[in-house]
């Protein structure tokens, strides 16, 4: 009922007729089993994409915190150190895994495999381009929001079956911040389900366009608030400065994961990086316009009349083009998240539930109104189609 | 205009909520409240003088509004029993709304002077916001039984105020001394309207204009006795009560004990005039009942009788209190001999000098300040030669003055001339009305003696008392106390209620509306209210359906050419005389007082026994007291003891205590072998057996009773047929 | 064959859950399989073709009822005598074979009642594949919030005020 | 979920495979309300109940009447559900800051 990966390779005749000879060749219908292969390597594909991301995520962290601070950085592992990331994987699986004594060993174990769960599920849900978007469920923000909470679960669990003190603040800490910044993340991206009058990722990107005064950031001064609002949430969530008090190394040794070693900690690792390249994804899809193109490119229409390519070829430079629209804009804003972190200093505790619930949430229900009485007043059109119309109107000698 | 809630509801309710208000936060905010009690009146001021002005400019006679809605609906079959509110505006109560809002307004200005220092400044106000909202109301009332709510209301806040300074003595005897006897009026008011619901089944106005009309009261009798007498007289009765008029007149003098601003609005301008306003409404129910003849009666003992007491009273107050009753018995006159007109706009003038004469003698008391005794002075022997002093309250006292002694150019001649007038109209076409305008002559006469002889005291001659004169701080002129006086000594002029200058068409000033108080008030035209229809009373936008042609005056009032004639010939020979009595008056006065010719003393010594009789009030306190209460009510009161106590409780109760005793012998044997033993602790021990069984159930864990729901549950689905 | 693979994946982890959270002794690890059962029931949500319901299950159960329930055992896990640092071994009153025994009977009346009721009904009901498929429930259930049952909307609008505010009132820390 | 997956036959899924899931789970929120002494664990099987009867609500509108009514009320069960935890979880803080304790048994006076 969703389009899916499986719909946009079905629409290719290669793809149609190799289906239906594989049909005669065994002599069954094995369309359920050519869908069932399809998904498997586009999740593989995209889960071996963002792991690659994520540890390059590292390094990015590595060598903009360096560039920060004039040093150097990782530069012995390959060019300019960019293999250092295989490095420290290679180490981590060689680590010895260790268990603290009175751990809860179930549990202990559980957790890092929640996090990488819970952040791996979201994947099924980013538009990384309008065909390479594994499900797009017609619940995508919904799905997202509530299969993401695994990690808090995550965090929580692991901080408290160590048995450490570390660990059992760090937990709490976690816990608690990523509940309570689940409300103005998800309140802002109620706006954006008013605005394109649909909860999944589709709905977002389509009614959006390819040019910054189609995004939804700048599509009223309520939206370009919520913006920095659900941005704020977004650090929040993901544990990143200046609200990394679950793992403030200077506090808590590092938090939730204190006691945790080898690729356990690997994982806790990875899922936070990822996750912050989801979130950014999220970011991006709902007010930065997602995967589109400018000019009504990423649909490939112009390279097939203008240029005269088959229309398969057209498409799929077009998917490219989203592509790398999508990724250029989320890796940006990935830029900002490091380097945010490495410019402001970490916050309180009571400040960081202070922004939370008297900040934020009060703003994000403003900006929840503020929208829905925008949509109201002006027929869901944005600022600029206001004052195109205003232009309009003052050309023709006034009047409506 | 078309007239919805929003134009006449604030008329009342501005200084209702006012008082509302200032109930409560009189205490810590008293300017607040005083600046709020002022505000209020002035809107009131504001919305009643646009309803007023409306009806000057329609100009109609027969103009009216009126809108109801039901109060409550009891009724049951074919027994009505229906009670509307609402209100009813004609020419005559919006005259009457513009005079009190107005004159409330400027007594209002003026308290804020005289009440200054006072130290209960702020609950004066919250009494007279309640009194001035409640007078309102009763103006506006469409019926008499909303009437006698805000007749009582009032009641309550002349009660109050008279008992102002409580810690006077006096003060709390003489409220309730017009209090109760208020009431005994207003005992007869409810007869009144319980007989007219008798008769009309409603007691709405206009109800009762139809019903006259429609002859409901032909044949109607009780005891032998017109009920339309009946109703007459009670209502009468109420007027004669609240007015002051000549058998309950005694209240009003010892109503002066309360604040000089509220004499001002209570007891000279709006309240005692409120009962006139009453007979006035209810005139043609009085001509039906036959009893003209009596209320002229009535209201000339009472012009006459008042007046001759006013003679001798020293107290500056008192004189203008007998005045006041004096005065109101004129209008009462009026009512009698059928002078509607002249009656309504005696009322009018009268409410506007008397109220300018209570502020400039309140200016007056206030300024003279006794430092032996830290208490004002309110005796005219220990005054004199004040116009020095205070030449603006001199001039505005002379003013009134004049007005009240019946003066040509003043509006006291223009009314009390019409009334006299009217009386010997009267008595030409029936001889036994000669008695009450005879007396009305002669009380004014005696209004012009006794006015001018206080005049003299108070601000001529030589200062009797030294002392006090010199202390007296010479006049200095405050917005709050001298722009009412202004205003209202302004007002007595004949001119602004007659359109000419002298009251009789000599010279007329305003061409167009001239005449329009003898044009616009008239006796209701009852024929018109037959097929009366009521409007609905709420947001309506709707214009009045009746459209009203505006009235010229008629110099001939209505009659022929002959008759006018006749009329008009005796109305000349009455102003004549009263200009002659008026100026007699004010000779003998200056002759007494001014250039001391002659001495009062002689008078005095001559008729010691009269004088005595004056200065007791003809005994009439005396033969309150001593004769009805001491030798009528106390003993009754005593019989009536007698019954309760030696025959009710002696016999009755105490012998119905022996039976029961001799009853209780007999039930405690019942109660202590079957009840106690057998019921009662039988049901304890029955209840101890089965709580035995049920304490079990009711163990307090709470998964027991998971369990037993669960069973409950499972057992209930088991019978289940499905 | 999607359906069948998510409907045995879901099932199995509905009762293995289930189970848990009946036999685990430790409270953490029930709270935590409780976890795995409403996952599991969300996932039977997604095979009837709930979509909307399935992801509410995951966002109300999984981001906030299972934390808070974490966060209370937690809260209330140290007794001072009767458990270790954290409350995670001996977590007290967590049944015994009295309990399970009485439990038992209790069941298995209950059961039996059920099943007496359910014997009619499972037998003769279409297959899921018979059946239209469900395409977006999400925009149908919109418009039935807001209009067939708008009323019960807002009352469980109200119900959650209520429930935010009493209990923030109830566990607020108090002096004495 | 898909149009196309009912070539592939889906023959287990009808009606009964749910009931007999939600009486499982019935069952066992029956047992851990029963049986165990923790008040926290009891609230556990009461969202256990909850989900078995969301579940039969479910079900129950997809094989029987195809429309969305079901839904509806399981979504009001499971906003009930969360009031319920909220408030039962607060009582239950308030009652260990209390006494000391979060054994069932203890819960024996209903005055502090």
């Amino acid at each position: 009922m969703s389009p899916t990966l499986y719909d946009y390779v079905n629409q290719f005749e290669a793809h149609q007729k190799a289906v239906a000879m594989l049909n005669e060749f065994f002599g069954t219908d094995v369309t359920g089993y050519v869908t069932f292969l399809v998904f498997l390597v586009g999740a593989l594909i995209v889960v071996g994409v963002m792991a690659t991301i994520g540890g390059l995520g590292t390094y990015a962290e590595r060598k903009i915190s360096a560039d920060i601070q004039m040093r150097q950085g990782p530069n012995r592992v390959g060019p300019f150190g960019i293999l250092q990331f295989l490095a420290d994987g290679v180490k981590m699986i060689l680590k010895e895994d260790i268990y603290p004594a009175q751990a809860d060993r179930l549990l202990f174990n559980l957790a890092p495999m929640l996090a990488i769960v819970g952040v791996l599920a979201t994947l099924a849900v980013v538009p990384f381009s309008s065909g390479l978007t594994l499900a797009n469920l017609n619940v995508g923000v919904f799905f997202l929001v509530g299969i993401s909470s695994l990690v808090g679960v995550a965090v929580f669990l692991g901080g408290y079956s160590a048995n450490s003190k570390w660990s059992m603040l760090g937990g709490m800490r976690g816990a608690s911040q990523i509940i309570s910044y689940e409300v103005p993340i998800t309140i802002t991206t109620l706006t954006i389900v008013l605005l394109s009058g649909g909860l999944s990722f589709g709905a977002f990107v389509e009614t959006q366009g390819g040019l910054p005064h189609q995004w939804y950031i700048f599509h009223n001064p309520f939206t370009f608030i919520g913006f920095f609002v659900f941005f704020i949430g977004m650090l929040a969530e993901t544990n990143r400065a200046p609200f990394d008090l679950p793992e403030a190394e200077s506090e808590l040794v590092s938090g939730y994961h204190t006691e945790y070693t080898g690729m356990r900690f690997g994982l806790f690792a990875l899922a936070e990086y990822i996750e912050i390249f989801v979130l950014c994804g999220v970011a991006v899809a709902a007010f930065l316009g997602g995967y589109k193109v400018p000019f009504d490119l990423g649909s490939g229409v112009i390279f097939v009349e203008k240029l005269g390519l088959p229309a398969i070829i057209g498409k799929n430079i077009g998917q490219v083009l989203q592509l790398g629209s999508f990724v250029t804009k989320t890796l940006a804003l990935y830029y900002v998240v490091i380097w945010v972190r490495w410019t402001y200093p970490r916050i309180r505790v009571d400040q960081v539930m202070t922004i939370c619930w008297k900040y934020l949430t009060p703003l994000a229900l403003f900006n929840l109104v503020g929208v829905t009485v925008w949509m109201y007043l002006t027929h869901n059109q944005s600022i600029w189609e206001l004052f195109s119309h205003l232009f309009a109107a003052a050309g023709s000698g006034g009047g409506h | 205009m078309d007239y919805t809630i929003s134009t006449v509801a604030p008329i009342v309710l501005l200084p209702f909520f006012a008082f509302a208000i200032n109930a409560f936060i009189v205490k810590k905010f008293t300017k607040v409240a005083v600046f709020l009690s002022c505000a209020a009146i002035l809107g009131s001021f504001f919305f009643a003088s646009r309803i007023f002005f409306d009806f000057l400019n329609v100009f109609a006679t027969d103009y009216y509004i009126h809108k109801t809605f039901t109060w409550f609906d009891l009724s049951y079959g074919e027994f009505p029993f229906k009670l509307d509110m609402g209100i009813y505006i004609d020419n005559m109560t919006a005259t009457m709304l513009f005079m009190v809002t107005g004159v409330a307004s400027l007594i209002h200005i003026f308290s804020t002077y005289y009440m200054k220092e006072d130290a209960r400044y702020g609950r004066f106000f919250v009494y007279v916001s309640l009194f001035t909202s409640a007078m309102l109301a009763l103006v506006l009332s469409e019926n008499l039984i909303s009437v006698f709510i805000f007749w009582e209301l009032m009641g309550f806040c002349s009660y109050s105020l008279i008992g102002f300074y409580y810690e006077k003595e006096g003060a709390g005897n003489a409220s309730m001394k017009a209090f109760m006897t208020t009431r005994v009026g207003d005992v007869f008011f409810l007869f009144g309207i319980l007989a007219i619901w008798s008769v009309v089944g409603s007691v709405s106005f206009v109800d009762i204009y139809a019903a006259l009309a429609n002859g409901a009261f032909d044949g109607q009798y009780a005891l032998g006795i017109s009920l339309a007498t009946v109703a007459g007289l009670g209502i009468f009765m109420g007027t004669i009560g609240k007015s002051a008029q000549f058998p309950l007149q005694v209240w009003l003098p010892d109503a002066m004990f309360g604040p000089t601003p509220c004499s001002a609005l209570i007891h000279a301008a709006t309240m005692v005039a409120a009962g006139v306003y009453l007979s006035l409404r209810c005139y043609p129910l009085m001509e039906a009942g036959g009893l003209t003849y009596f209320i002229a009666c009535i209201g000339g003992i009472t012009a006459f009788g008042a007046a001759t007491i006013a003679l001798v009273q020293t107290d500056i107050k008192a004189v203008l209190a007998y005045s006041t009753i004096s005065q109101l018995g004129y209008m009462v006159l009026g009512v009698g001999v059928g002078s509607y007109n002249a009656a309504f706009m005696h009322l009018i003038t009268h409410a506007v000098f008397k109220a300018c004469l209570f502020l400039s003698a309140g200016s007056v008391i206030h300024s003279l300040h006794d430092h032996h005794t830290h208490a004002h002075v309110q005796e005219m022997p220990r005054m004199g030669g004040l116009r020095k002093k205070m030449p603006f309250t001199f001039l505005a006292m002379l003013f009134c003055t004049l007005a009240i002694a019946g003066i040509p150019f003043f509006s006291g001649f223009v009314s009390k001339d019409r009334i006299l007038g009217d009386a010997l109209v009267a008595a030409t076409h029936d001889a036994k009305y000669w008695i009450p305008s005879v007396l009305g002559f002669a009380g004014a006469f005696l209004t012009a003696f006794y006015m001018f002889r206080m005049m003299f005291l108070t601000f001529f001659g030589e200062p009797r008392d030294k002392d006090l004169y010199e202390h007296t701080h010479k006049e200095k002129l405050s917005w709050n106390r001298n722009v009412p006086l202004l205003i209202l000594s302004v007002f007595t002029l004949g001119v602004f209620f007659s359109g000419s200058l002298t009251g009789q068409g000599l010279i007329k000033v305003a061409d167009k509306k001239y005449e329009w108080f003898q044009t616009l008030i008239e006796k209701p035209h009852i024929e018109n209210f037959t097929n009366r229809s009521k409007q609905a009373f709420g947001f309506t936008t709707e214009k009045s359906t009746e459209t009203f042609e505006a009235s010229h005056y008629d110099a001939n009032h209505g009659l022929s050419e002959e008759e006018a004639h006749h009329v008009h010939h005796i109305h000349h020979i009455g102003a004549l005389v009263s200009i002659v009595i008026a100026f007699s008056g004010v000779f003998i006065a200056a002759m007494m007082y001014f250039w001391r010719s002659w001495n009062p003393g002689f008078w005095v010594s001559t008729f010691s026994r009269w004088y005595r009789a004056l200065q007791n009030k003809y005994y009439m306190d005396d033969l309150y007291i001593k004769g009805i209460i001491q030798k009528g009510l106390i003993p009754f009161n005593n019989l009536l003891a007698f019954i309760d106590m030696g025959l009710y409780d002696r016999y009755a109760i105490d012998g119905w205590e022996k039976v029961n005793r001799a009853l209780f012998t007999v039930a405690k044997w019942v109660d202590n072998l079957i009840v106690d033993t057998a019921m009662v602790d039988g049901t304890g021990a029955s209840v101890r057996f089965f709580n035995v069984i049920l304490r079990t159930l009711q163990s307090g864990k709470i998964q027991f009773y998971f369990i037993m729901i669960f069973l409950v549950l499972a057992g209930y689905i088991w019978t289940l047929n499905i | 064959m999607f359906q069948d693979i998510l409907f045995i994946c879901s099932a199995i982890l509905v009762i293995a859950g289930t189970l848990g959270v009946v036999f685990s002794k430790n409270l953490m690890r029930a709270c935590t399989l409780l976890l795995g059962t409403l996952f599991g029931v969300a996932g039977l949500y997604a095979v009837l073709g709930a979509d909307f319901l399935a992801a509410s299950q995951l966002v109300i159960y999984a981001g906030g009822v299972i934390i808070l329930m974490l966060f209370a055992v937690m809260l209330t896990g140290g007794s001072a005598d009767k458990a270790n640092k954290f409350g995670i071994e001996k977590i007290m009153g967590m049944g015994s074979v009295k309990t399970y025994v009485i439990a038992g009977l209790t069941v298995l009346v209950f059961s039996l009642t059920i099943m007496k009721l359910l014997a009619s009904f499972l037998k003769g009901y279409q297959k899921l594949d018979e059946l239209p498929a469900f395409t977006s429930t999400v925009d149908k259930i919109g418009t039935m919030l807001v209009t067939d049952h708008v009323l019960a909307f807002e009352i469980s609008s109200i119900l959650l005020l209520g429930a935010l505010v009493g209990a923030a009132v109830i566990a607020r820390p108090r002096r004495g | 979920m898909q149009d196309h997956v009912e070539d592939n036959g889906a023959n287990m899924i009808s009606l009964p495979s749910y009931l007999f899931l939600s009486f499982i789970m019935f069952i066992a929120g029956l047992v851990v309300m029963v049986a165990r002494k923790n008040i926290i664990a009891i609230l556990l099987g009461v969202e256990l109940i909850l989900n078995s009867a969301a579940l039969n609500f479910a079900a129950y509108t997809r094989f029987i009447n195809q429309n969305l009514e079901g839904n509806i009320m399981s979504l009001f069960i499971i906003v009930i559900a969360a009031a319920e935890a909220a408030v039962g979880l607060a009582i239950v803080i308030r009652f260990f800051q209390l006494k000391e304790s979060v054994h069932i048994d203890d819960a024996t006076q209903l005055q502090a």
